[in-house]
């Protein structure tokens, strides 16, 4: 159980758990509990100048502390993110800041897929405003 | 201040006058000599040395000092039953049975025996744990040499009734060997009334030095065993290698330690396990797995609804030392096999925590454990968002 | 008072840092935890202490960590290199190469595989106990798997040519396993370097505990072997069971003592041997056993001539601890198969005694040892007839 | 290496240690170094009343610490034993007297054999008395 500190202070502390309400908040999942990792973004996103920026991010997770850790600091870093794009971080980027082992990088998939998951709703609710 | 420790089950500390007694095989002034010099004063007292601890051992087992063989361990204990008695047996048939939810100590040998040709039936126990000498009487056949079902669950704390097995076995003139690494300091041992032809033992998992066993081969079914380990014929031959006079003497101690004291500890260990559950259990969505009815109070396996295996792990281990499911296996952070073998799906296997009592656990560390599993179930609940809508 | 202690090739007692080592290991506030168990604190404590001491014991015999296999022994490790290896190239071919002097715990691991369908050659070293690399060289078939020749030999102390042994097999593509139990602390090991395939250490001969011992395995070579104990898969599945963490732990201690001390040893154990040497070749009819230039001081192995061999150990037991040969053998009164082995007479292989040496040995009992002994030999002559002529 | 006391005692003194010399003493001789056990004894015999008997007795011995003792103590009773007479203990009274395993009786058979030899000496020396 050897878990580096960063890994160790956002599964502890999980700063940003919860969900978000509101018109402009769009909400991404992947994974399942039955499978071991779940885990869920709230983004609510805030148009700005030239384009969309996340405002606030709340996330909920189910799975080991990497992937808790992952989605809690990915939802500390969402604020100022552009809209619809990548995950602020790649997946091997998560993986090597919380040295998680290898093993881990499938598990650490499903925050990317959340995270993409939302951004997908927030490009479909573009598409169909008038 | 280190953790709480309950993970009795995956070892224990060595007992003060265990540890005094090792100390005087060590050192220049101890019983240092080679138990296989026959030739002087410092062989003869270490192998006098040798023959009190086979006897303390034999007398906490009930069974007599010559039917003890020395390992380094149940593993080793395990491993010599098994393929010292079917290597023996071969002509006789080439097919044995054990369970599911056996040790891995017991189930990879089965696994190398089917490799080598041999033809293993697997019983699947109730989802209390329990095998019931009816399904190993339906398994038995004429080809059947041995059959292997533990006596103490590690992982679940279960208790299976090895006399009625015995004397299924023996009507059908099958050779019954029982992994009792968890049975000594826990419940009743005895050998001879068992019926039982074959029982492994550790040292480590009551107090005494780890890298000890033994296992006990009834004289009286005149059982036969192929050796395993070749060399100068110690232990009549069966298990070759110098004999570790500090470890038959830890093992020795510590067995006759527990005999005296496990009736006493008990109400103690019971009290201290009904308190630990009756804590976790006002939590709510937490399941108890392995047949309370039949269990031993040192083990409390326990499933908690809505978090995941390896947080709570995670969550409680810098206050609380616990592990999930057999502590040997918890480097691999895999669902318990055992816990899947009993119909449990996988998460609620993988959730799972198995608290292990023993004989320095206080009422004070239950307290504290009760409340950092709380904090640690209710927070890793709300992250995962229990009781949120749409969560 | 207890007797001289000349018996350290049996076993010697443990040396008091490796003790404290050992004791930190014990006892509820030692590192007690199960080096398996990766949940929590105690196990990787405990995981870490034994991977430390896995790295002590590297850097002694000149090894990479990940090369030490932990075993409960030099007899263990002997039978996991022969049958491991054999188990897994059988494929290749039934044949191996080993020498009339091994130890039982080569010589018996190879009887059973006779009795597996295997076929072994047994070579004869030259009268002073050496096996040359061309008898090797010559008995290597294109079916030899594996060849075992020991490092020093544990009744005359001779020192085999390893390393020119390791040429001739790895030129032939046969695999060497070494059993180097009695090298530590008398000879220089340096694993990587003799270009051995395997090798088998024990902690005991070297002031290390009873019960614990290690084989050495190649990785540059890649060797393989087949498992031989099965169960959680420790030592990467190599071999099965708990790790006793207080046992390694003595024998990582032990040898990295051995590497500082043993140079510096050398020549007062030398002095101290030829003390005892020309103290008794004075008696007149005492022949020395064994290459005198190709071995170690630590042991001396000689016969004398009018004595039989039972009688000479009864008459210096009660002032001397020493043996006829193997350690182990003493038990069965046999001539030394080993001086047979190299053309003695059955009356010189019965009539000899085994001095062995150690740290704790002094120039006073040295005395007393040369004094008692000629005593004993001059009783037993007269007694016998000697000088009387008709006797 | 655990002799009994009297085992110890006869080995460690071995009384009687010798050879005699004389014209009434007869001299037999069992066993051989080579196969580990030798035993020779040297009879004095005197002319009593109506019978010859044992008057002294030594011996030497090569073997075991059994052998040497039992012959020690078979030298040390032989006085006053009737010449041509079987050996004043048998081989298994010797066994148990001095406890030596069973596996030594072979051993032993040496000691018996040596003073029937030495006896057989004496009733040739008789047949060819004038
Ligand atoms: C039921 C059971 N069998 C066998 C073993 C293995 O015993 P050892 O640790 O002595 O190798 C254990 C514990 O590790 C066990 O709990
Ligand atoms: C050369 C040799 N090999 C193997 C062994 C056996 O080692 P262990 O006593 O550790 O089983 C010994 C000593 O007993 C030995 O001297």
């Amino acid at each position: 159980m050897n878990y580096n500190s960063l890994t160790r202070q956002y599964f502890e502390l999980a700063p940003q758990v919860g969900v978000l309400e509101g018109s402009d908040t769009y909400r991404g999942a992947a994974g399942s509990r039955a499978h071991g990792t779940w885990v869920q973004f709230d983004l609510a996103v805030q148009q700005e100048e030239a384009c969309a920026v996340v405002r606030e991010a709340r996330f909920l997770a189910y799975g080991c502390p990497y992937v808790i850790a992952a989605a809690a600091w990915i939802a500390k870093k969402a604020p100022g993110v552009q809209a619809g794009g990548a995950l602020p971080a790649s997946v091997l980027a998560l993986q090597q800041r919380f040295e998680a082992p290898v093993e881990k990088l499938g598990r650490l998939l499903a925050v990317e897929d959340a995270w993409n998951d939302a951004m997908k709703m927030w490009r479909g609710s573009m598409r169909s405003r008038p | 201040m280190r953790p709480v420790y309950l993970d009795y089950a995956a070892t224990t500390p060595v007992a003060a006058p265990v540890l005094a007694a090792m100390m005087d095989c060590l050192g220049t002034d101890g019983v240092f000599g080679n138990p296989g010099s026959a030739s002087h004063e410092y062989g003869d007292c270490a192998r006098s040395t040798v023959e009190r601890a086979r006897a303390q051992v034999a007398a906490a087992v009930g069974a007599e000092a010559d039917e003890i063989v020395w390992t380094s361990g149940a593993t080793e204990a395990n491993n010599l039953a098994l393929f010292g008695v079917t290597h023996y047996y071969a002509k006789r048939g080439k097919h044995m049975v054990t369970s599911r939810t056996e040790h891995k100590a017991v189930l990879d040998p089965c696994a190398e025996l089917v490799r080598r040709g041999w033809r293993v039936t697997y019983l699947v126990p109730g989802a209390g744990g329990i095998v019931e000498p009816h399904q190993v009487a339906a398994a038995l056949t004429p080809e059947t040499v041995l059959v292997s079902i533990m006596h103490v669950n590690n992982e679940i704390g279960v208790v299976q009734d090895v006399a009625g097995i015995a004397q299924v076995c023996a009507r059908q003139g099958a050779w019954l060997h029982v992994d009792a690494a968890q049975s000594m300091g826990k419940v009743a041992v005895d050998f001879a009334r068992s019926g039982v032809d074959l029982m492994s033992f550790s040292a480590h998992k009551v107090y005494g030095p780890k890298g000890v066993g033994a296992l006990c081969v009834s004289r009286r079914a005149g059982v036969q065993l192929a050796a395993q380990i070749f060399g100068v014929g110690q232990e009549r031959g069966v298990r070759a290698g110098t004999l570790a006079t500090h470890q038959v003497v830890g093992m020795g101690a510590a067995f006759e330690l527990a005999q005296t004291l496990w009736i006493g500890e008990l109400p103690r260990i019971k009290d201290l396990q009904q308190r630990l559950s009756q804590g976790l259990m006002a939590l709510g969505g937490v399941l108890r797995n392995g047949d309370s009815q039949n269990s031993v109070p040192h083990l409390l396996n326990l499933s908690f609804e809505g978090v995941e295996g390896e947080s709570l792990l995670a969550a409680v281990a810098p206050q609380i030392a616990v592990s999930t499911g057999s502590a040997c296996m918890s480097a691999n952070p895999e669902p318990s096999y055992v816990l899947r073998a009993l119909g449990r799906d996988e998460q609620r296997a993988e959730s799972s925590l198995r608290f292990s009592l023993g004989r320095f656990t206080t009422e004070a560390e239950i307290d504290v454990t009760v409340s950092v599993v709380k904090q640690a179930v209710l927070h890793l609940r709300r992250i995962g968002g229990a009781g949120i809508l749409g969560a």
